[in-house]
């Protein structure tokens, strides 16, 4: 395990680290310890043939602005942020996904909470950040114990904020996604009530911009990133330790829960094919969300989708890898 | 009353005084513009103070009027003192009538602010906004302003400067009457000898930061400008002050 | 050289000796007159709040005539009429009305409690030399602290109701103010101040009645950006637990990436602007007509 | 150079005049301040004008200065004017050596200020603030201001209402060297009589908006207030202002 | 009654004569006479700046205290003492002192390029009538505009680059600015431009000498708000493509819940605070000593 030496560090002003070299630039918008930081410490940034320009942003929905702009080619984005672009009409495309186990999607309570299982809920006053991952999730539980969102008071609010409510006993409960939830676990202040394994996709994305495909140099250098970040992706599996020690420094997140983390989603997902399954799975997020009026068209998510970097993935229903309980 | 602790030593029984100072200093950036002054007024007194232009009436009249407290000395005046100052000051955002009848106690009504301001020949401007009077009515709505306030104390710097000779007269007839009903002691700032003496009990002329001369008005009221004491008090007051009656202009 | 007694006599004789003549008649050592332009003669009467618009109605004119010509790529910005098609749908399915309708009572609180607290800050450290001392650095400092970090902490002090939003838009309006009074205060003339005094103003009649006073322009604009930061804070404020408002309206379509909503948000928030001004301007027309300023040419 | 396009029908060949102004009307919220005033001031003439408190004195002079466009009727005025306002109006923020120079030509340096300070008695204050000069102190920065402009037309409004005797003395006769030298028209604002007569070529007396009275003084120069010609014109002209020459006060 | 001819005679006599008694013996029609006292015998001594830092030091002992006695816990608002040991490590591993440096960076050309704009724009439609008719309306519309609203279609039309971060700060720079110096301008005193006018001043020696003086205090509050707004647009600026500045810093910490560096990013903003009240002081010392005004009791 090692950071990448040929890196060639532009630094200062201008956001944004030039890996590689070559006449060809490829925008790869990112977000803290994300695909930069994986794949320079796999290594897998030593190589390269052309350049990477790395943007970094602060989570998927502005990584979706750029990439919509033309500002980015490409970038790593969760499951429902595509969703939202897809339903505003962005010009973007569903290229490349890995599967993950969905424990990290979680309803969690405080430790002391009387709540015992989903259907507790009912009544209940729940955080959750508007349009996120964990929003779906919250629905899916619900609705398998029965019960819809108008059954519990939802509070929306952003991670941050919903962790002070959370913490202050302002909620009776939380939906939230990894790492917030191994962060709220290490810190012991709560349990979780129950997660989304089994009930959501546990996909995330790389998702490009249209014209960027278009270009044939530049599809064929997205292929070859895709290429190395599989491979990363190999290596964060195999040393998770490693790996959350360059998250955790990245992000700033604690040791502890960075590798909690990557024990229970990170590490996990493999890398898969954007097939049927991908697609009706986002499809019934879509649908979920036009329901409530979040999106304003029932989009055909087929259409923001390109299966031409699939090559040899297994499907998208692979089962995510796990870490044996240490 | 006084919160000096130097009791004399020999007890006295002074004068009854409207005003009290001692060596009253004040300084600007080093330079001594009042310089260990005394002065004296009876209750009841009308002082009329000459001076050079930036000998420093102004400054003490700030001082006596309790608004400058920069100095050294010790100075006596009654609480309720009323000043009218050289500029007119008046507050831009009130009314003519109502800056008469600011700060008067109780809940004074228009009324009062109305007929002040006519006798100054001003009460078809009572609602006018003060940047809209000329300087003659600014300077007498300011005087209105002060001669409402029933004063102890009454401190007048330059009042009828920019006053035509008509009206200036009426003012310095309403300043006599409001002193001789009210018995109040007068402290008048003023650039004109005659006034001066037509007015006056007494005469300062304030130089190189001290009173430098003083004169008695002894002339019967109401005086006469063709007395000749009149005019030779006036003579000697121009003297004084380094005039010339008869100066001639070199044109 | 001829002097009018009065009344003045009718001027029949004046086409027969113009004036006007006379310079171009004077000698070269003779100064040269200028005929003085009376102002009635220059002056167009267009009213004012229709010159007022056209700053506006140029921006949307151009707007229209770029998306029109297609230099405006609907990529970029949408045209006019797509984004008035997109708020006559937010207003038909009653988003934006009772959005405006839930945010402004949000505004009215805030802005009540953060005049009151504003203008009282700032009465104490413009009126006592202790007052400052105590209050204007710590509220300099405040001032420059970003409501984003203090979300959480407001969360956990006020809950997560109408009170932590409240309280956001409190701060932000009261800072400008701070501000602008705290520097009307001490933009006082301290000549007038000595004038009050000597008039026997108590120290509250001082200050109502000169200080107060004195410092109303600058208040004025305080409350100009006041106003406007209100409805800014909204964007913060109803980030926490908020299913209404234009705040939540537009950081929802931010998330969701709805272009075209951000946009009618956008203008909703400049038509507020002007509102802003509107009552600004009334107030000040009401409040400062004792001041003959500086009006521009 | 004239707009107006009214070109007359039988030419005439009027006299030479550094200010012409007729018909000229200015209106206050309805009220006609200056009502249909007709004047002629010839080049170097030296004009003084006298009037009652609030009659547009000021007004007038500001019309003629071209600061005030709100009326009608013809003025025509020389390019190159200088006005020495009834209230000071110093920029706050200049040094008074600069207010001196303010908006003369060319880059003029300090010493053309202090000269012109100088001669107002204000050399000692020529690095100070506005705001720390006395009344009278102002007044003659004022004027400093004024005079180091070497105008056409020179427009005084009350320029030595604040000044005591001696310092007044000294400033009439700046004024009056200037007037010699430059050979400018002057427009003198005053309400002191005796400084018309003393002054002026001709003495004017505004009233309900018009000029209602003029007086030639056609006395050899330099003049002398003991000269009974000089008293009598005196005495006319205070008759025609409504005050008695001998008025007593009925104090 | 006594007067002293100068030079004033010494006066051996006084303790024989003192004038302090006068009053209690002076009878019941009299005025009751009181003692001026000067203001030499009343002032306490303590240097400004020592008196200006009681404000925080006391809401840090505040802080200190709250924490100390546990009525604080450390989840709500960790202690000053934590909370200087983050500061700490973050300055030890340069991520703060390099964040301060980029930021710096970006607010200093944005608060030229605001400080230019703003202030253009203000003589623009303070000096012309027409300048406000175009500019005025068009300035308070587009001032309330949310940042937030603002980034996407930046994000389109500059990019990712520098150039959406500055453009973002000179438009929040910018506009305090504008209020404050179209106030100031409209504000100027009339009998001063026409003096001036009179003077002969041409119209840029006017704006010179008598209109932008005049409006400097104007300009100083908007320059006090301004200096803080520049450093509060980096949240949103640097949430643009950046992985350093204390904007970015700030909402990093908020996205992986770092509160510890939220509450220290919160401190430097106060610090920053303190910093523009200090920079701006110090101008107006040097700039507006002309004006002697109200500086509070
Ligand atoms: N704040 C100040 N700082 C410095 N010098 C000052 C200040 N105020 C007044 N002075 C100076 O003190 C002197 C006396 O001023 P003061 O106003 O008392 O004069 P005055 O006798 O009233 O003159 P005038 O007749 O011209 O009004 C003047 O030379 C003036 O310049
Ligand atoms: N802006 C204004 N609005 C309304 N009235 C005004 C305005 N300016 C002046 N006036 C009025 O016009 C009249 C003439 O004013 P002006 O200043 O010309 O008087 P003046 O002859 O100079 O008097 P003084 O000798 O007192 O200076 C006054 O009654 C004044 O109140
Ligand atoms: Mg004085
Ligand atoms: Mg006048």
């Amino acid at each position: 395990s090692g950071s990448s030496s040929a890196s060639s560090s532009t630094g200062g002003l201008g956001g944004g680290n030039t890996d590689g070299k070559g006449s060809l630039t490829l925008n790869v918008g990112d977000q803290r310890g994300g695909s930069e930081a994986v794949l320079r410490a796999a290594g897998e940034l030593d190589d390269l043939t052309y350049k990477i320009k790395w943007s970094t942003f602060t989570s998927g929905p502005p990584l979706l602005e750029a990439v919509n702009a033309k500002a980015v080619d490409l970038g790593a984005v969760g499951n429902t942020p595509p969703v939202f672009a897809a339903g505003a009409g962005s010009k973007i495309t569903v290229v490349a996904a890995s599967h993950g186990t969905a424990h990290g999607e979680a309803v969690v309570v405080p430790k002391d909470s009387g709540l015992k299982r989903a259907a507790d809920l009912k009544g209940k006053s729940v955080a959750v950040a508007q349009g996120s991952s964990a929003h779906y999730q919250l629905i899916a539980s619900l609705k398998k114990a029965g019960l819809s969102l108008a059954d519990v008071h939802v509070k929306y609010l952003q991670p941050a904020d919903a962790l002070a409510a959370f913490t202050g006993g302002k909620v009776d409960a939380w939906a939230v996604w990894d790492p917030y939830t191994s962060q709220v676990l290490r810190a012991g202040k709560g349990r979780i009530l129950t997660d989304g394994d089994g009930l959501v996709n546990g996909l995330s994305f790389q998702v490009a911009a249209p014209g960027a495909l278009q270009d044939e140099k530049k599809a064929a250098a997205v292929a070859d990133y895709l290429k190395r970040l599989r491979k990363a992706q190999n290596w964060v599996f195999e040393h998770p330790e490693a790996w959350a020690k360059v998250w955790a420094k990245d992000t700033g997140l604690p040791y502890e829960v960075a590798l909690d983390s990557v024990k229970r989603t990170h590490g996990t997902r493999v890398p898969v094919a954007v097939d049927r399954n991908v697609i009706t799975t986002e499809q019934a997020i879509v649908d979920t969300f036009a329901d409530l009026k979040l999106v304003p068209r029932r989009v055909d998510f087929r259409d923001f989708t390109d299966t031409r970097f699939n090559g040899s993935l297994p499907p998208s229903t692979t089962e995510p890898r796990t870490y044996k309980e240490s | 009353m006084a919160t000096d602790v130097h009791r004399p030593v020999t007890p006295a029984v002074p004068a009854p005084a409207a005003v009290r100072v001692e060596g009253l200093t004040r300084t600007f950036d080093g330079r001594p513009v009042i310089d260990g002054l005394r002065l004296d007024v009876r209750p009841g007194e009308f002082v009329a103070l000459l001076g050079r232009s930036g000998c420093g009436k102004s400054t003490l009249l700030r001082v006596l009027a309790g608004l400058d407290r920069d100095i050294e000395g010790t100075v006596l005046v009654p609480r309720r003192k009323a000043v009218a100052f050289q500029a007119p000051r008046l507050m831009p955002w009130k009314r003519v009538w109502r800056n008469v009848v600011l700060g008067l106690p109780g809940r004074p009504d228009r009324a009062v602010a109305e007929r002040a301001l006519a006798e100054v020949g001003l009460g078809h401007r009572s609602q006018a906004w003060p940047k809209t009077l000329s300087g003659g009515e600014a300077q007498r709505a300011s005087l209105a302003r002060a001669l409402v306030r029933e004063p102890d104390l009454l401190l007048l710097d330059e009042p009828f400067g920019a006053l035509d000779a008509l009206t200036r007269v009426t003012a310095q007839r309403l300043v006599a009457e409001l002193w001789q009903r009210r018995g109040c002691a007068v402290l008048l700032v003023t650039h004109d000898v005659e006034e001066a003496v037509l007015l006056a009990d007494r005469v300062l002329v304030m130089d190189e930061g001290v009173i430098a001369h003083e004169q008695l008005v002894d002339l019967d009221r109401p005086r006469d400008i063709a007395d000749p004491r009149f005019a030779a008090l006036r003579a000697s007051l121009l003297e004084r002050l380094g005039v010339d009656a008869h100066t001639a202009l070199a044109a | 050289m001829s002097i009018s007694h009065a009344p003045p006599p009718p001027t029949p004789d004046i086409s027969g000796k113009s004036p006007h003549e006379s310079a171009e008649s004077a000698s070269g050592a003779l100064p040269d007159l200028v005929a003085l332009v009376p102002s009635s003669a220059r002056r167009t009467r267009v009213p004012r709040w229709l010159r007022r618009t056209t700053g506006p109605v140029l921006l949307l004119a151009l707007w229209q005539l770029l998306s029109a010509t297609g230099a405006l790529s609907p990529d970029v910005l949408a045209s006019p009429g797509t984004i008035a098609r997109v708020a006559g749908d937010l207003v038909e399915d009653g988003s934006l009305t009772s959005a405006m309708g839930v945010s402004l009572q949000r505004v009215a609180i805030g802005l009540l409690l953060g005049t009151a607290v504003g203008t009282g800050l700032a009465l104490v450290s413009g009126l006592f030399r202790i007052g400052e001392d105590l209050v204007d650095a710590s509220v300099q400092m405040l001032r420059t602290v970003p409501f984003v970090g203090l979300i959480p902490l407001f969360i956990i002090w006020f809950g997560i109701g109408e009170t932590p939003k409240i309280a956001i838009i409190t701060l932000g309006v009261s800072f400008p103010l701070y501000l602008n009074v705290y520097a009307g205060i001490r933009g006082v003339d301290a000549q007038l101040i000595e004038a009050g005094e000597s008039l026997g103003l108590s120290r509250w009649g001082l200050v109502r009645h000169v200080i107060l006073p004195g410092a109303l322009p600058g208040a004025m604009t305080g409350l100009r950006y006041s106003l406007g930061i209100a409805w800014l804070a909204l964007v913060f404020a109803e980030q926490i637990n908020a299913d209404a408002g234009i705040g939540f309206l537009m950081v929802q379509a931010r998330d969701f990436l709805r272009t075209d909503v951000i946009v009618v948000c956008l203008i909703v928030y400049a038509f507020l602007g002007l509102l802003a001004d509107f009552v600004v301007r009334t107030l000040e027309r009401l409040l400062l007509q004792w001041r003959p300023t500086f009006t521009g040419r």
